[in-house]
């Protein structure tokens, strides 16, 4: 694709449901990922969400190697299983959203 | 009282006029709504509000459960409430402003964990084969679907794992504005009655995710029904109800979810 | 009882306690929210819900005008109306349902004529400084704006010119499922509710279309004020309240419509 | 643009509130509209849905050359005022929305 020229992908990071909490509570962040040889998946923007926006207790956001249990992973408005889950390599212009859901009412 | 209505009586025509013209409803729809029988779980936030749309459409048939009792906390967003009832069975109090079957027996042995209650009525909806109108609300958010409908999944085929315990924030620890719930239990109802009449679901397999504060509505597409769910799929490991309190833990305790069963 | 009220009693703050804990109201918003005023205009299908849930969120003040008598048709919508209450004034019956100020007058003399009504509102908005929010809902669809708020438009902005009365579809003749206005008047409440607590409203310069059919929420773009709007414009030809019958022509009747001046 | 090579404009046509039953009740229309060497605008897009869409009242729909008051015209979500109301020009793949405002509730 185009970008291998880039120095850089460009996406977009979102958190809600209350995930956001534990980011500052912002909800919305633009995040460049500087480019090497090898791709951005998922698995490897979850480390780096954790390395670089995480501000407080991590194992509620991570277990292991992926989101802890009752997160949904969006990408581009799609659940993240239609797409390889872990595996997904991220593309320019991504919107990736983080959802924990909510209970209650 | 369960016998089925064949035809619409001359104050139901007037009463229903105004939803009956409607060629998606008509007399058909009507008589489905007549003859249904909705379960509400949970008389709170998202269950006042869709009781009373549900009753007032002409659901015939709506039970609802809840072993909690009014609290002046709750009046800001259970809306059939009143000062008057505190104390009072928010079950009966429902039953006693919409007239509808008045189920309060505590059914579930964890009926204080909402996460295992979600997984509870999750696989008896599967396992009945009905499906589940499911919603929450928290501070200025809403999120809806439908599971169990129409090769859409259920609650295991997105969450095989329960979320763990620290992680779940209710009602009382978050806040939540009123009518965010209020909006959220229409909704619902919305849901429900298109599903009764034999109209399309708009939830199913998609999350609709609803942001009060910004005024944003965003649908969300989620993934199929799982081959592998353990309850749903083709293989099941899980063919009746199990200990769900051993399942997800011991976790906060709050009851303000709302689930209808068909 | 107009009196400004300055810090919140213990009862208050346990029955709003829920709202209180969100940091966007908080004890600042309760207060803004207890001396605020709301006028209803229409106790139908949309004013049922935004009452129940602008008193439920502790709004002080609550007019209501409207000139009608509950039918039984109403009653599929108008959720605050009541089997028993049949023939009787709509206004009185919120009133006694939610506790809010009767105030029934006449005060329209077209009152017969939704879009004149709609032409009179905004202008006496405009000129008191008001804004509006202003929703409709017919069959499935619903749509929602707030007027003359905050640089966008008001309603002369967008219709300079009345719509022909022949193509003024009401609720007796085309119908309404009575969630939809449900929705849609929760979201004005809600609307409402962020303009009295000082945060920022969705809908301004903006038009929420909803269509229940599909589930589907779609937010458009409006203009901005017009500079030559003919009442809010730079040099307003209308500079206090004109014949909106005359202006607007006959039409068919319905008087379904819903505005909240705060 | 590019479009001035190709043999058409593809747009995407809606109608709501109600002018949808101007319309024999149907919502979206995917037109195709041959292109001349005169720019589609919307004074000429109403005239061609009165004389190939409109099935019935079109006084319901157009009055003189523009749509009857209480008609909202949005292009790609945006009010039409926004974009030079009549004479803006159709671009390919735009989507043209007419609104009929609801009275009722
Ligand atoms: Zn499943
Ligand atoms: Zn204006």
């Amino acid at each position: 694709m185009a970008e291998s020229s880039q120095q850089h992908i460009d996406i977009h990071v979102e958190f809600s449901g209350g995930a956001e909490l534990l980011f500052d509570k912002v909800k919305e962040h633009e995040v460049k990922l500087s480019h090497d040889n090898n791709p951005w998946t998922i698995r490897k923007l979850l480390v780096w969400i954790k390395e670089n926006l995480l501000k407080e207790r991590p194992e509620l956001f991570v277990q292991e190697d992926t989101v802890r249990p009752g997160i949904l992973i969006l990408v581009n408005d799609a659940d993240w299983e239609l797409v390889g889950e872990l595996e997904y390599e991220i593309q320019n212009k991504d919107r990736i959203i983080f959802i924990s859901t909510l209970h209650g009412g | 009282d369960k016998r089925k209505v064949n035809e619409l009586c001359n104050k139901d025509i007037r009463r229903y006029s105004r939803q009956l013209i409607l060629p998606e409803i008509g007399v058909k729809g009507q008589l489905a709504l007549i003859n249904s029988s909705v379960l509400l779980v949970g008389a709170g936030g998202l269950g006042c509000p869709s009781a009373i749309y549900l009753a007032a459409a002409g659901v015939g048939h709506i039970g609802v459960v809840d072993y909690d009792e009014i609290e002046l906390d709750n009046l800001h967003r259970q809306v059939l409430h009143t000062e008057e009832r505190l104390g009072k069975s928010k079950c009966k109090s429902v039953a006693d402003s919409i007239h509808c079957a008045d189920i309060c027996q505590r059914i579930f042995s964890s009926h204080k964990d909402n996460v295992a209650t979600r997984y509870l009525l999750n696989d008896a909806c599967v396992l009945a084969g009905k499906p589940l109108v499911s919603a929450s609300a928290l501070r200025f958010e809403g999120q809806l679907t439908v599971y169990n409908h129409e090769g859409g999944p259920c609650y295991r085929c997105l969450f095989p794992r329960p979320p763990p315990p620290e992680t779940v924030t209710n009602c009382s620890d978050g806040g939540v504005l009123g009518v965010v719930p209020g909006i959220m239990g229409n909704l619902q109802a919305l849901e429900a009655i298109k599903i009764i009449t034999g109209l399309k679901a708009s939830y199913v397999q998609k999350l609709l995710l609803y942001d009060g504060l910004y005024g944003s509505f965003r649908s969300i597409k989620l993934r199929a029904r799982k081959k592998d769910c353990s309850v749903c799929g083709e293989t099941p490991t899980v063919t009746g109800l199990i200990d769900y309190e051993s399942f997800c833990g011991a976790g906060p305790s709050d009851k303000c979810m709302l689930l209808h069963i068909l």
